[in-house]
């Protein structure tokens, strides 16, 4: 199949196949129109407006979900349709419905302008939705900077705290850093592949894997790789990119944290998987060739940055006072886990195991996501107005105070931690089992040991929630009726989850996530 | 009601309480009455767990109310549970014990009633639900599930160095478990399954063989999980802390229940699914048995706190256990079975005991103490003989278990040196009551000497009813034992057989290993 | 004597090295933003001179999304950096170090 | 949960039997009522009638079963072994191990149980008197009678097993009653001590019982039994052990897992419980207990239990050489050593207990010598003389208002004049003078010593050593005996005497028992004992006098008669196992020319008769032909012996009479400091090791600090990382270039590697 005549001959557009990210632009950009010729403070409209897309953007998900034929493509290969993009779209939905949600209350006791957050929400949403359906490095890219921007803005929407400039500086000058290393990998993957035959290079990712064997500069191949890996890497903030992380999520707004921590790094997540699993694949042959090299290197290289990940999430939230730079390191940590389930996908030999790994990594952020949100919600709840209260001082001995502040925040840190019965449990245990699957031992007990050293500062929190008496008078925040909603959600989402996740797995697992390209 | 009754007693205290939070929510609640929502539950549980030994009939092994159902089919985990002669008699301890700890907790506990009684009815279902679990991965989540509850009521109801001591105990079990389930995610990868009776049957029939380095680190994996739950010498030293600081029923649950789910994960899985490892292992185990009764005995013997000595006691019994699992002889594992279940009840007496005097004095001090049975006459000849239980005096359940457990090493041939393990192991039981005796003797006998003590109310009616189910028990057990044993001899000899060597020829090893021969003969002919 | 295409590409090597060195040696926001938008022409200069070479358009449409990207980012960075210097009255980032540890 | 369930485990048979677990039953009944129901009435009538009546049924019970036609000591059927059984339900059963509750009364059970019963009747009674308004009455009796339950558990016991059981009980017992008096500091020191020192003993016990059930079952038939069961296949040990080979006579046997290993570890529960060295320590403490106590539980009954057991396992010993003179170099060695302290004593009960260890040493000499029917004798007559002293002394304390000081008592004799008349025949029958009962049953244990084969004995100079340490004990038993009877019947009155100290002396039940004698503290006016006390002291007496007559040895009999009757040895000779004579180990006795251990000697014959030979004619008159030459030999022994009596009491007397205060040796009166070494060298050491070492060293040191150090190692990892998290953004970008660098370096290397 010639990708110059295809393109020639047949503009191959389908707007039934980007329908749920069409919806969630057009809406932001209606949030926009009626923010700036409708009323003041309308919240409550610009906030429906934008559930609303999102509900018809997952209704539309259902759709193309449901009217599943097979794994397909539009615009040249630059949108694929397959469960890879499907699942995480609904992760992308529920995180910013979620997010929506916890900033209700927030948006208008900061007295900030409702609008421009839900409509950057909506960007943003749009931005990780193009990021997991893109079939083409170019649309990646895209992606990627549609939700950064939207991103960076959030981080510092609360323009006259300081702390808030810093974080949204610091996460806008190592973000288009990073960027830019992403952006090069790119252009020499676009130059490697090109052929000594005369064939131009390609960004198409199912492309890519096919020209490999043929690359006409294999060198810069392995330099584009790289690249590429740096800049992914730092997105899901994996060791020793990660360094951006524990600063922004404590400067930015508490819901704004909640939401990086949760949905850009899923969206980070379905980018790396699509361009690594995929464009630089498993090679059957030996280890000769240039693609087993390739594979061999990024898969050797994400084991070293999952150890280490897990190691300085973990080990560096021990010794952190503040609660959601602790929740910042433990979302570096969460992020090796599901690296560990990635690298047994990149590692898998067939696609039934590939596809049960991808699936495991779909169905752990998606665990991370709720119980990490819930969490964030209480945090919010203790934090109130200027995010005041984040010291884990500020907890102390509130347990029976606010009892079920404190149990939904319990369940969600043992949630984190991994025990049975909450999601989780069962996110760990696909995740390691994938990678068990694939023969990473070592790499299994590592993060099961780096599981053990976090139970070490989940259980801090715990502690001086119930253990300590409170000195000091504790005025019980009263729960608005939006975040009582996300709790409620949350709470039964970390149970459902933990319990029987049998239907979601299987839902995620049936779709194969297959490239289109490759068949 | 049959098929599900696994099921129901599992869940039944959970319901308890779920209802307790429910009643909590109605607006004429009464703090009072949760205590008595949680007893209710956790009687009418015992009762029905005694339904379980109907079904659980002498003469064959294999398991009965089994219960199993698909849970999470894409992870491949079911719902499957059932009861044979090992896990029956943990069961009716678990729910024999829940009753009595929630009455020892009547007056003793007095703030955060509601969350007390739910974590204590959470414990409850996730402790029954260890012992029936037939599902790896259902046995993980009940193991690990009951270590949460635990950590609370430490944590929230205990003494001064609670959240030292909560810490610990949850740190040092999750390290443990956590191998563990890596090792039960190893065992799906290899047979594709987490069920337990499949992966036994394909072990035992043409299934993919282990090779012997993955059988090591599987079975390291789950012996370092459990030998850190019983535990043993040298991954003791959380259990004093966490006896020590949590409440009285934690610390009666703790010693009662908890403990035995290490020493049950040895016999189920360790001795189960990895005979020859069991065997390569056995050297090590028994050495670290034998340490820990000798070393625990010594260690309690110094110890100024009574409830730190009856948590060193328990190092030293449960090291008992070790010993009889590990000489893989009929009488070694029976004895084991037996003294599990007669720690269970000797030391969460024990522990009521020292948490009735705690309850008077606020202090668990020996030197506090002393001429006790001038005030209180009832206490101090039930503490008697609840000690003598815990010394293994004849007639009293202590002593069947641990004579077991000796006779059985002492036949063993799959010991190095089974007479002098035996032996060593024997002195525990003299240090038992150097120990006990010493303890006795300054707590209860002698003169008053603080005045403190001189006008204590002797034991209410409500404490002696909890007292004496367990002493007729451990009475009951001593004497007639038959009730028991003849009741898990199938199941036991089910994994004995498996792990025991074969015959070989030869000298006086050949023939203590032709005894066991014998009794495996007679099981045989039993059937 | 032609020029290459190794040459283009040793080119933009060295700018993107220049920038990223750029980003990590200057102490104010706006110089350091200019160093990636350094970095990113160096990309820029990759694609085009990939695209050149290959006789391929494809490469000359990436630049202009970059482009239009950069413009973006250049639009919401530089909003940022007011923010900070109305509070701080101040561009040097080290200065904005109250996160740490 | 009926006991008769599993039919093939079980078989009960509904007859007379049964009768005889309601000898063990009875006293527990007994005990079960004074602790129900007595506690509630506090009334000594009742309490006394309950616990005196419970022992008196199992008294007519066993009394009947014995000499009843056909019955375990009927001696119409000579040679012939009926032992009664009652099996009651299978205890244990797992594998091959299996242990019944079941009882057996055989010639020397049967033996057994008819003195302690009779002697424990006796001592009830006795107690009743002497407990009198104690406030303890009806826990006392519950204790006392749950005592006689365990003790005659453990002698009808019909396996090793339910033997333990007994012996665990008796130590119970003796525990309880020991620190009877619980707000008496040393009461309750001596209690722990006795429990302690018992379960070393206990500890051989079980090991013993495990090896002797590892060679059964080794030989395809485990088993603990005494008797054989046909009808459950259930084997007696003893017959299994018989076809054995006989161990040789090595120290390595000690250590070789063979009979000789069982042996010595029963003899170490046997130590234990019968208070040998080095465990004998706990007897003399135990006196803290009620004289009645002391009397039953520490004289005559309970500490004679390792000599029963070891008696009952006969057949193990004679098939271990090695074993047999350990125990009777033990023996001699205590019965010895006791005596020398026992002469150094102040106290009266302290010189009976050393007294009771000196003679329990006699009879482990006879059972390290083979004179298995000669020990047993001694445990009977001692039974009766050490009651009456014990019982005696018990009255002479109750008479004095509880002083047990000897120093402060003198001239009872017209105080208290049956009690001086029923000691006086304790005296004689202890020192060994003729007719009364002790003479001759420590006359027979001389003679087996002097006239010892060597068998168990390296060589024949052995048997001359112990016989002439047992002559030493002698003298110096009726030296001590002497010392006490003259301190406390004869000489000046000096209880009149006031004394600053009376506070500190052992003094029994000083809170609980203020007796209506209305008399001034510190001056008391000695009287008699009240009917109660006394007439157990005469009957009691009387046994002491003529007991003896049951074993009369057929050299001293055959000057009466010429069929005299050794009932002794003519009821216990079929039950017990005799040394094999070295005339009948000539061929096929492997050790007979294995003797490593010392050189060879030539054989003699002059040992005991042979044995087993019950078809032959002289079985049912003495059981064995004598030579003149022995029947000689053993009536000039005889004679030595009463000499060396009268040279005891002779001395005695002499010495004391005049200067009854006289100043004994330091080292003596002080026990040899063994109390004090053992506390320093074992105790101590291990106590202080156990807190320092073990605990605070290891435990909390060692575990939980390398624990805390890995904690502690993780945080400081995470301290020094987090440094790295400045919170400058250019730093930040740097460590992000940083790796970059060193991710397209590992890609670089990947590519150019291969």
């Amino acid at each position: 199949m010639n990708f110059l005549a295809l393109q020639s001959v047949l503009p191959d557009v389908s707007f039934a196949l980007i329908l749920p990210e069409l919806i969630v632009c057009i809406v932001g950009v209606v949030v926009m129109l009626v923010d700036a010729f409708g009323k003041p403070a309308q919240r409550w409209v610009t906030g429906s407006i934008s559930l609303a897309g999102l509900l018809a953007a997952a209704i539309s998900a259902a759709w193309l979900w449901l009217g599943w034929g097979g794994a397909a493509q539009a615009f040249n290969g630059m949108i694929v349709l397959d469960g890879l993009r499907l699942g995480f779209t609904f992760v992308f939905l529920i995180v910013s419905a979620l997010t929506l949600l916890i900033s209700m209350v927030w948006v208008e006791s900061e007295k900030l302008p409702a609008g421009e957050f839900h409509s950057l929400l909506m960007f943003a949403t749009a931005g990780m939705m193009f990021m997991a359906s893109a079939g083409d490095l170019v649309i990646v890219f895209l992606g990627l900077e549609i939700l950064s921007i939207a991103t960076y803005v959030m981080c510092g929407f609360r323009r006259t705290d300081v702390r808030a400039n810093e974080s949204s500086m610091k996460y806008f000058i190592l973000g288009s850093f990073s960027s830019a290393f992403l952006l090069y990998g790119i252009a020499l993957t676009y130059g490697a592949t090109s052929t000594a035959a005369g064939l131009p290079g390609t960004t198409n990712i199912a492309e890519i894997a096919r020209r490999i064997p043929e690359a006409q500069f294999p060198l810069l191949l392995f330099a584009g790789a790289a690249m590429m890996l740096v800049g992914f890497g730092f997105k899901i903030a994996t060791a020793p990119f990660h360094v951006w992380t524990p600063d922004v999520y404590e400067g930015a707004p508490t819901p704004v944290t909640a939401f990086m921590a949760a949905g850009p790094k899923a969206a980070g997540f379905a980018s790396f998987l699509r361009v690594f699993v995929f464009a630089f694949p498993f090679v059957v042959a030996g280890p000769a060739t240039i693609g087993s090299q390739i594979h061999q290197a990024w898969l050797w290289a994400l084991v070293a940055l999952a150890v280490a990940t897990m190691t300085v999430g973990n080990v560096v939230a021990i010794t952190q006072n503040n609660v959601k730079r602790m929740l910042a390191y433990s979302s570096i940590a969460h992020a090796g886990y599901a690296v560990v389930g990635f690298i047994a996908a990149g590692a898998a030999p067939d696609f039934e195991h590939r596809d049960a790994a991808i699936s495991a990594v779909i169905f752990y952020l998606l665990t991370y996501a709720v119980m990490n949100l819930g969490a964030f919600a209480v945090v919010q709840m203790i934090a109130r107005a200027g995010d005041r209260r984040t010291e884990v001082e500020d907890y102390s001995g509130i347990g029976f105070q606010s009892p079920w502040l404190a149990f939904a925040l319990s369940l969600f840190l043992l949630s984190l931690l991994g025990m049975p019965l909450t999601a989780g449990f069962i996110g760990k245990v696909m995740v390691f089992r994938a990678a068990l699957d694939q023969g990473y031992f070592v790499l299994v007990v590592v993060g099961v040991l780096n599981t053990a050293v976090s139970a070490y500062y989940y259980l801090r929190l715990i502690i001086v929630m119930f253990f300590r008496e409170r000195t000091t008078a504790w005025d019980a925040p009263r729960i608005p009726a939006s975040i009582g909603i996300v709790l409620v959600l949350t709470i039964l989402g970390v149970f459902y989850l933990g319990l029987f996740p049998g239907r979601v797995i299987n839902a995620i697992q049936t779709k194969p996530a297959m490239s289109v390209s490759m068949k | 009601m049959q098929h599900h009754l696994l099921t129901i007693i599992i869940l039944l205290p959970v319901a308890g309480a779920l209802a307790t939070v429910a009643y909590s929510l109605l607006p004429s609640k009464r703090e009072s009455n949760y205590k008595w929502i949680a007893l209710g539950f956790s009687l009418v549980d015992f009762a029905l767990s005694l339904f379980l030994i109907r079904g659980a009939q002498t003469g064959s092994g294999g398991f009965r109310f089994v219960e199993d159902v698909l849970w999470i089919g894409s992870i491949g985990a079911h719902y499957h549970v059932g009861v044979d002669g090992i896990s029956l008699w943990l069961v009716i301890l678990t729910t024999l014990l829940m009753p009595i700890a929630i009455v020892s907790s009547w007056t003793a506990i007095h703030k955060r009633q509601l969350a007390y009684y739910v974590f204590l009815g959470l414990l409850a279902g996730a402790m029954i639900g260890v012992f029936v679990s037939l599902d790896l991965l259902l046995f993980y989540l009940f193991f690990e599930a009951s270590l949460v509850p635990m950590f609370f009521l430490i944590g929230i109801w205990g003494g001064e160095r609670r959240i030292y001591a909560a810490v610990k105990f949850f740190i040092y079990t999750a390290v443990g478990s956590l191998l563990m389930l890596v090792a039960i995610i190893a065992l799906f990868y290899i047979y594709g399954t987490f069920d337990y009776t499949t992966i036994l049957a394909a072990m035992t029939s043409g299934g993919p063989a282990l090779s012997a380095q993955t059988q090591f680190w599987l079975f390291l994996a789950f012996a370092f999980a459990f030998c850190i739950k019983i535990p043993l010498f040298p991954l003791h030293t959380w259990l004093p802390d966490a006896h020590t600081e949590a409440p009285t029923a934690g610390s009666v649950i703790l010693a009662g229940v908890l403990l035995k789910m290490g020493t049950y994960g040895l016999l189920r899985f360790n001795l189960g699914l990895f005979p020859e490892m069991a065997r390569e292992f056995a050297p090590v185990m028994i050495t670290l048995a034998v340490i820990g009764i000798i070393y625990g005995a010594l260690v309690a013997m110094v110890q100024p706190d009574v409830k730190r000595l009856v948590a060193y006691s328990s190092v030293s019994h449960m090291g008992f256990v070790v010993l009889g699992l590990f000489s893989f002889t009929e009488m070694g594992i029976q004895g084991a079975l037996y003294q599990m279940l007669a720690h269970g009840v000797s030391t969460g007496a024990l522990f009521l005991f020292v948490g009735f005097i705690y309850e008077r004095r606020h202090t668990r001090m020996i030197s506090e103490f002393g001429g006790l049975s001038t005030p209180m006459p009832w206490f101090s000849t039930l503490f008697v003989i609840a000690s003598l239980s815990s010394i293994g005096l004849p007639f009293l359940n202590g002593f069947v278990g641990e004579f077991l457990i000796m006779l059985g090493s002492w036949t063993s041939g799959a010991i190095q040196y089974p007479r002098a393990a035996t032996m060593l192991a024997g002195t525990g039981v003299i240090w038992a009551a150097v120990y006990m005796l010493w303890m006795l003797q300054r707590v209860v006998f002698g003169k008053v000497t603080n005045p403190e003590n001189a006008n204590l109310p002797d034991l209410n009616a409500r404490e002696i009813g909890l007292i004496i189910p367990l002493l007729a028990l451990m009475v009951f057990m001593g004497v007639y034992p038959r009730v028991f044993l003849d009741r898990s001899r199938a199941s036991v000899e089910e994994i004995r057989t498996r792990v025991a060597q074969p015959p070989a020829g030869g000298s006086f090893a050949d023939a203590r290993r032709s005894a066991d021969g014998l009794t495996a003969e007679d099981a045989k002919h039993a059937k | 004597m032609e020029p290459q295409l190794s040459w283009y590409l040793a080119l933009s090597a060295v700018l993107f090295t220049i920038g990223a060195a750029g980003v990590i040696i200057k102490r104010n926001a706006i110089a350091m933003f200019m160093c990636i938008e350094l970095m990113l022409n160096a990309v820029n200069l990759t694609f085009v001179a990939f695209s050149s070479f290959f006789q391929d358009v494809s490469g000359q449409l990436f630049v202009f999304i970059v482009m239009t990207v950069a413009a973006a980012e250049a639009a919401v960075g530089l909003g940022i950096i007011i923010a900070i210097f109305r509070n701080r009255e101040s561009l040097d980032v080290d200065e904005a170090s109250m996160l740490k540890m | 949960m009926q006991p008769g369930r599993n039919k093939p485990c079980t078989y009960i048979s509904l007859m007379e039997n049964n009768l005889l677990s309601l000898i063990i039953f009875a006293p527990l009944a007994g005990a079960a009522i004074n602790w129900f129901v007595g506690r509630r009435l506090r009334n000594e009538h009742f309490i006394g009638i309950v616990a005196c009546s419970s022992v008196g049924v199992s008294t007519l019970i066993a009394f009947y079963l014995a000499l009843k036609p056909g019955g375990a000591l009927h001696l119409g059927e000579p040679g012939v072994t009926t032992p009664v059984f009652d099996h009651l339900w299978t205890w244990i059963q797992v594998g091959q191990f299996r242990a019944d509750f079941g009882l057996a009364m055989d010639r020397l059970s049967g033996t057994y149980a008819l003195f302690v019963t009779f002697i424990g009747f006796l001592i009830h009674v006795f107690a009743v008197g002497y407990m009198h308004k104690d406030s303890g009455f009806y826990r006392f009796f519950a204790y006392l009678n749950l005592f006689m339950f365990a003790m005659l558990t453990l002698v009808l016991a019909d396996n090793f097993l339910l033997m333990f059981v007994g012996w665990e009980g008796v130590g119970l017992c003796s525990y309880l009653l020991i620190g009877y008096y619980t707000d008496r500091q040393e009461a309750g020191d001596a209690a722990k001590k006795a429990f302690i020192t018992n379960r070393v003993g206990d500890w051989g016990f079980v090991m013993g019982l495990m090896l002797i059930f590892a060679i059964t079952a080794g030989l395809g038939n485990g088993t603990i039994s005494f008797f054989d069961h046909p009808g459950t296949g259930v084997a007696s040990v003893f017959n299994v052990v018989k076809d054995l080979p006989i161990d040789a006579f090595t120290w390595k046997a000690i250590f070789a897992g063979g009979l000789t290993s069982v042996a010595v570890l029963l003899f170490i529960g046997a130590a234990g419980k019968s208070a040998q060295i080095p465990l004998y320590v706990w007897l003399p403490d135990a006196m803290a207990g009620p004289t009645p106590v002391s009397a039953l539980i520490h004289a005559a009954t309970m500490v004679t239990a390792g000599v029963y057991m070891i008696v009952r396992c006969s057949e193990i010993y004679v098939h271990a050489p090695t074993a047999m003179f350990i125990v009777a170099i033990i023996g001699a060695a205590t019965a010895l050593f006791a005596a020398t302290i026992g002469i150094a004593q102040n106290d009266i009960k302290k010189v009976l207990a050393y007294s009771t260890v000196s003679q329990l040493g006699y009879m482990f000499l006879a059972c390290g010598l083979g004179a298995f029917g000669a020990a047993i004798f001694h445990v009977i007559t001692h039974a009766f003389f050490k009651a009456l002293l014990f019982l005696g002394s018990g009255s002479v304390i109750h008479g004095m208002h509880h002083e047990q000081d000897m120093r402060r008592m003198g001239g009872l004799r017209k105080y208290m004049p049956i009690t001086f008349a029923t000691m006086l025949t304790g005296w004689l029958a202890i020192s060994g003078i003729p007719i009364f009962a002790g003479f001759f049953s420590k006359d027979e244990i001389l003679w087996k010593a002097w006239s010892a084969g060597t068998f168990n004995l390296p060589s024949p100079a052995w048997s001359k050593a112990l016989w002439f340490i047992g002559a030493l004990t002698a003298l110096l038993t009726a030296v001590y005996m002497t010392r006490m009877m003259v301190m406390t019947f004869w000489g000046a009155e000096r209880f009149r005497e006031g004394h600053a100290d009376h506070d500190d002396h052992t003094d029994e039940s000083h809170a609980t028992h203020e007796d209506g004698h209305g008399a001034i503290h510190g001056v008391h006016e000695p009287h008699e004992s009240p009917l109660t006390m006394t007439v157990p002291l005469v009957v009691l007496a009387v046994l002491s006098t003529f007991g003896g007559l049951i074993g009369v040895p057929y050299a001293l009999g055959s000057y009466f008669s010429d069929h005299p009757t050794n009932y002794i040895e003519q009821t216990l000779g079929p039950v017990i196992s005799e040394t094999p004579s070295s005339g009948h180990s000539a061929a096929g006795k492997p050790h007979a020319e294995q003797f490593e251990w010392l050189s060879p000697k030539p054989q003699v014959t002059d040992s005991a008769p042979p044995v087993h030979s019950l078809d032959e004619s002289a079985v049912g008159t003495t059981g064995h032909p004598h030579s003149p030459e022995e029947v000689r030999a053993e009536r000039l022994l005889a004679l030595l012996s009463v000499l060396i009596a009268a040279l005891g009491i002779g001395v005695g007397w002499v010495v004391f009479r005049k200067r009854p205060l006289l100043q004994m040796p330091r080292l003596l009166e002080n026990k040899y400091y063994v109390d004090e070494i053992y506390n320093k060298t074992i105790i101590n050491p291990i106590t202080a090791g156990s807190r320092e070492g073990l605990w605070k060293l290891f435990d909390i040191g060692v575990i939980d600090g390398f624990l805390h150090a890995i904690g502690d190692v993780v945080t400081e990892t995470g301290g020094v990382l987090r440094r790295l998290q400045a919170g400058f953004v250019r730093g930040y970008a740097a460590i992000i270039l940083l790796g970059a660098l060193a991710v397209i370096g590992f890609f670089a290397y990947s590519a150019f590697r291969g």
